[in-house]
Parts: structure tokens; C-alpha cells; sequence
């Protein structure tokens, strides 16, 4: 993956571009991680096609990565948003580097589902995006006109209609309370678990215990690898394991032919590489 | 074509009003047949904007001021041009421009309303929580109840909302992508889930 | 004679200001010398009035507001002849109830005073000038002189908003949670306020 963050991404900034001292990176707020995907699609001035998405998928990536060692404070449930779209765009990056026909049909069908729904989630989001710059001109706009709003003069005044009043002290102590309470701004960030629908698998985790069986065996398949899995997620946690470890040139892959048996062989020295994986770390961020 | 007492009684409601009024209500104060009034208010506009009202044989100069039908009801306001002579007089925070996050928020809600925060948090990818209370408070966005079967509290735009971007209606908002995929709640972009 | 600028522009600061201003004022805010502004301003009062401003040939048609110095400042009022049509629509059209916004900014004051429109405006999030101009209209509120430090007007509650509540004293306003932060800080949706 490449290591250079994005940097000026060609969105207005929202309450100023964050910069820390010290670091050379600077970073843009972007207002979700559909802005920021965008930007850095248009940055390459590539429509959204899957080749945009494969190719910004590291930028994405780093992206998020750099906020993290800048210790940006970001709120966590905007931060678990950015990973659902990170962990998508990795899945179909994952997709592109596969031999056609690798993932089986139904997990094949599934990535492309998700490509197809984040495209159109993408292209909603870059509609209202837009109209809502046109929204903000035209508002602007409108505020250079001031409407009259005088008071009466007393004569009309005093032909008021005698107000009805329904509150009883207790209503309207209730009413101040809510008036005075702080506002939205000032309450603490909480996390949205609603896309959490099933436990999160470590990336790094599976792959701790991959690089283990391979050091202990030195070459295994993949299907061996993958045996005791209980369920899919940890198939696809361990898939991007062995990515990252190829990565990390510890580990080579060998497959004769197409669809054929995948061995992997461990060619790594000394101990375990502790920089298992972006993905994972951002991850357990989420659910830590 | 409205006479000129007409015109002189539309002009001195119309200097006491505090928000938009309909013609219905304007026509109530004066007595005088809806279709009169709204004819009457068109004319007004059109002088104000220097044009030469109903047969009359040469328009007036631009005025300083302008009569516009907004959010339902017409109203007086500065014209644009003088906005910073103006804004010396009236220390008024509405010129505060919103960010990018409360504009797109806002956007949602006014092309899909009544929807959920759910909803519009699904559309942007982010949670719109504090956003959206803001806009509440800003008078923009109301609550417009609970949908019937999720439970969950909508949200429309307000008349003043219209009112400060300057249009009459809904129905004047600019057009958004017809190509607009209208997609559900749904936030399972994620394979195998 | 004054142009059709200079009168344009004193027309959109007349139109929406809610204080009578003096013609220093204006000539500061326009930037012209003040018997320019002076000249500007009677000739304006002379047009709205139906005769023929500056040097033009004919005069127009009686408006329904005029331009009145009174105190030294100038503001537009509806004209009198107009009274009846102006009080028949103030007894129809303005509704008796407080709005939401009113109710809020009532409490705010209720339970702060004196205090400032800046800072209900601070609590509260949102412009409140029109809103307290209605409470003070309405004899909810009331001015209770200017704050010594910032030199700014404070509102109290009156006796009649305790008579309308049904309490004796301030003392009787039920307690609030004494844990609520006093903020000051304006909204963060507002970038650079």
C-alpha cells in the first residue's frame, strides 16, 4: 500500500483544516467518508468506475490512518462509518487481486453487491452533495435581503388580542429547562453500533495465528488454513491476513493453475512482524 | 387594473406585517375580493421593481425596496444591492452561513422529508444526531412526527426554511439529479452480513 | 436633487429598520455628506406623499406609508388613512398564541434575567431580536436598563407574565436542575462565530 496520505484534498474544509504541529501531513475534515472518497476520486479526475475505487482504496486507507497518528479527535461513530466503507473498498480490492473465479459464486455475488450498492450509495451522496453546495449559494444569497420587521406602533399594539396562555408554572419550568439545557454540540460523542450486525473478526488476530501455523509447518494450502474457520467472515479476515503478510514479504504464494489448490509458504525470518495490517488497526479501534 | 387606493391600503398592512401574509388574509383587512388583492400585489411588485404598473404610461425608479411571494405569503424586504448599508442598521445573525455538514444535511431533508435521521445519516454515511438538532434550533427542520411503522421521528423543512432561501414552495427547489438511485435504510454495504 | 441611488439606498435602511434614525446616522452608514442624506430624505417624504420629487416632472400616487422625522430620527410608518384596513388585519391575522420560539425565549429570560439579547441569543442558538421585540410587545418582557459592564440592554420578566403564569413572586418559579452548564459558546454548526 502507499504511504503517502493525502494532503489537500479540493474540499472545503469545515471548521478549518486540522494541522498539528510537528507533522508534515495536513488534513482536510472532510463531512463523511463519502466526501473524502469523492475527493480523492476526483482528485485523480477518474469517474466512479471500479478502477477509481481500487486505486483510492490505499489513499482511503492512509487517509484514515494519518488522522489516527495525528491523534485527531474524530467521533468514534463517524469513525466506525469511514471503517465500513474502508472494509468494502478492501473487499473489492481484495476481489481485483484474485484469479477470476477464486472467491465461490455466492461470495463472488457478494462483493459485487457491495461494490454496486456503495457505488449507488456514492453517487446519491455526490447529488445531494452537490445540490447542497447550490443550496448554501442560494442562501447566501438570500440573506443580503433583510425583510421589514418593526414593531407595531402602540396604537396597533394595544388592538392585540389578549393571549392565550395554557402554562402552568410547572410546564413552563419544564419548558426553561429544556431551553437552557446544552446543546447538541456539547454532548459527548457516542457509538453507532447499528451496522454492527454480527462480532468483528481481527485481521490481525488471524493473522498472528496464520503466521504461527506457517512458521510451525512452513508451507501450507490455503484450504488447510482455512479449515477450522467457523464461519465466512473469518475465511475473508484470514484471506486479507495473508494479503497483508504477502505485503509484508513474509509469506509466497504458489498456484499452478486457475482454481487450482493455493500454497502458502512462509518466508519470513525471525519473529512475527507486529505491523500485521492498516485494516486491523483501525478496526480495533471501532470495537475497542 | 388595481386602483391606486387599493394599492395605498395593500402598502400600509404590508408595513405592519412581521411574516409572510397570504393574499386571503390581506384580502380579510381590506375587504376586497381575493383575485383583486393578488392582482394588486403583482402590480405592487412590478413597481417596486421600476416597471410601470397596471396601464400606467412610464414605470418609476427601482426602489430600495422589493415585495416577494415567499413560503406561502408576501413580504418586504431590502433589495440585495443594498445589503451593506443595510446590515450597519440591523445586527442580525442570519447571515451566518452554515457548513458543509449542516448545508448536505439540510439538502436531505428537504428533497426526502418527512425522513428519519436514520435515513439521511445512511444517505451522507455519517450519524446527522447533533446536526440535525442544530438545524432544529436554527428554525430550519421540525419534527413531523413518528413514522407509523418504523417508530422513528421524522423530519420536513420548515416555512422559514423557504423563506430564507428565497422561494415560494417546494415545488421551486432546484432539481437534483434525476439519475438519483432512492436508496432504503439499508446500510449493509458490507458482503456476507 | 438627490439620485435615484441615493434615494434607493435610504429607502432599503428606512424599510427595515425597526429605530428611527437620524440623517447623521444614515450619512455615516451610506457615506455621503449629511445635508445630501437631509435633501435625500425630504424629497423621499415628498414622493411618498404623492408629489413630485426633486425636479421630476410629475408627482406619483399617494403611498400607503410615509416617512416621518419625529424626535430628530426618521422611520417609515403605514399612513393613517389607512387605520382601519392596518387594525382589522392586526385583530384578525396575528394569532394569540406564543410561537414555540417565543415560549423558549420567555423562559430563557424568565429564568436568567436581566439579561441581554446576546446572551438569550447565545443560549438559545438562534437570532432572538423579532422574538423578544414580540414579548416586549406582548408586556411579557420588559427593558431593565443597560448592563454597566457592556453597556448593552437587559430584559426582565414584568409582573404581567407572573400574572399569566399564576405565581406570586420570581421566587415561585419552580426550580430547574441545578446541574445545568451555564454556556455561552454559539453554535458549532456556524463556522467563525
Amino acid at each position: 500500500m502507499t504511504e503517502a496520505a493525502p494532503t489537500e484534498a479540493g474540499v472545503p474544509a469545515e471548521e478549518g483544516a486540522a494541522v498539528v504541529v510537528g507533522f508534515q501531513v495536513r488534513l482536510t475534515n472532510f463531512t463523511g467518508p463519502f466526501d473524502l472518497l469523492l475527493s480523492l476520486i476526483s482528485k485523480r479526475e477518474m469517474d466512479v468506475t471500479e478502477v477509481a475505487l481500487a486505486t483510492v482504496t490505499d489513499e482511503f486507507i492512509a487517509y484514515i490512518r494519518a488522522l489516527q497518528e495525528q491523534g485527531e479527535e474524530w467521533a468514534l461513530d463517524e469513525a466506525s462509518e469511514f471503517l465500513v466503507i474502508a472494509a468494502t473498498l478492501l473487499d473489492i480490492k481484495a476481489a481485483r487481486l484474485l484469479p477470476a473465479g477464486e472467491l465461490d459464486p455466492e461470495e463472488d455475488l457478494a462483493v459485487l453487491e457491495a461494490r454496486d450498492l456503495l457505488f449507488a450509495r456514492l453517487l446519491q451522496y455526490k447529488a445531494f452533495k452537490e445540490v447542497a453546495a447550490r443550496l448554501g449559494e442560494e442562501l447566501t444569497q438570500e440573506a443580503l435581503r433583510f425583510p421589514r420587521l418593526v414593531s407595531l406602533e402602540p396604537h396597533f399594539a394595544a388592538l392585540l388580542p389578549e393571549l392565550v396562555w395554557k402554562h402552568g408554572p410547572d410546564e413552563f419550568a419544564a419548558l426553561a429547562a429544556k431551553a437552557l439545557a446544552p446543546r447538541a454540540e456539547s454532548v459527548p460523542p457516542s457509538v453507532s453500533v447499528e451496522h454492527l450486525h454480527s462480532a468483528p473478526v481481527s485481521v490481525r488476530e488471524q493473522a498472528e495465528l496464520l503466521a504461527l501455523r506457517l512458521q510451525a509447518e512452513a508451507q501450507l494450502s490455503f484450504r488447510a488454513l482455512v479449515a477450522d474457520a467457523p464461519d465466512a467472515q473469518v475465511v475473508i479476515a484470514r484471506f486479507l491476513a495473508l494479503l497483508e503478510l504477502f505485503r509484508d514479504q513474509v509469506v509466497s504464494f504458489e498456484q499452478p493453475e486457475a482454481l487450482g489448490e493455493l500454497t502458502v509458504r512462509w518466508t519470513g525470518t525471525g519473529a512475527i512482524s507486529s505491523q500485521v495490517s492498516d485494516f486491523d488497526s483501525l478496526e480495533g479501534e471501532a470495537d475497542g | 387594473m388595481a386602483d391606486d387606493g387599493l394599492l395605498s391600503a395593500l402598502e400600509a398592512v404590508l408595513m405592519v406585517v412581521d411574516e409572510p401574509v397570504t393574499a386571503a388574509q390581506l384580502a380579510a383587512a381590506l375587504e376586497v375580493p381575493e383575485p383583486e388583492v393578488e392582482e394588486a400585489l403583482l402590480a405592487l411588485r412590478a413597481e417596486y421593481d421600476g416597471g410601470a404598473p397596471g396601464g400606467r404610461v412610464s414605470g418609476g425608479r427601482v426602489r430600495g425596496f422589493e415585495l416577494r411571494n415567499l413560503a406561502g405569503g408576501w413580504r418586504i424586504y431590502s433589495r440585495p444591492l443594498h445589503a451593506e448599508a443595510v446590515q450597519r442598521f440591523v445586527m442580525d445573525g442570519q447571515t451566518a452561513r452554515l457548513t458543509q455538514a449542516a448545508l448536505e444535511t439540510l439538502a436531505v431533508v428537504a428533497y426526502r422529508q418527512p425522513v428519519s435521521r436514520a435515513r439521511v445519516s445512511a444517505i451522507r454515511g455519517v450519524n446527522v444526531d447533533s446536526v440535525m438538532k442544530t438545524l432544529v434550533q436554527r428554525g430550519l427542520v421540525e419534527e413531523a412526527g413518528t413514522d407509523p411503522e418504523s417508530g422513528s421521528m421524522q423530519y420536513r423543512t420548515t416555512a422559514y426554511f423557504l423563506e430564507r432561501l428565497g422561494v415560494k414552495d417546494l415545488a421551486e427547489l432546484p432539481a437534483i439529479s434525476p439519475f438519483l438511485p432512492d436508496l432504503e435504510e439499508s446500510t449493509a454495504i458490507y458482503p456476507g452480513r
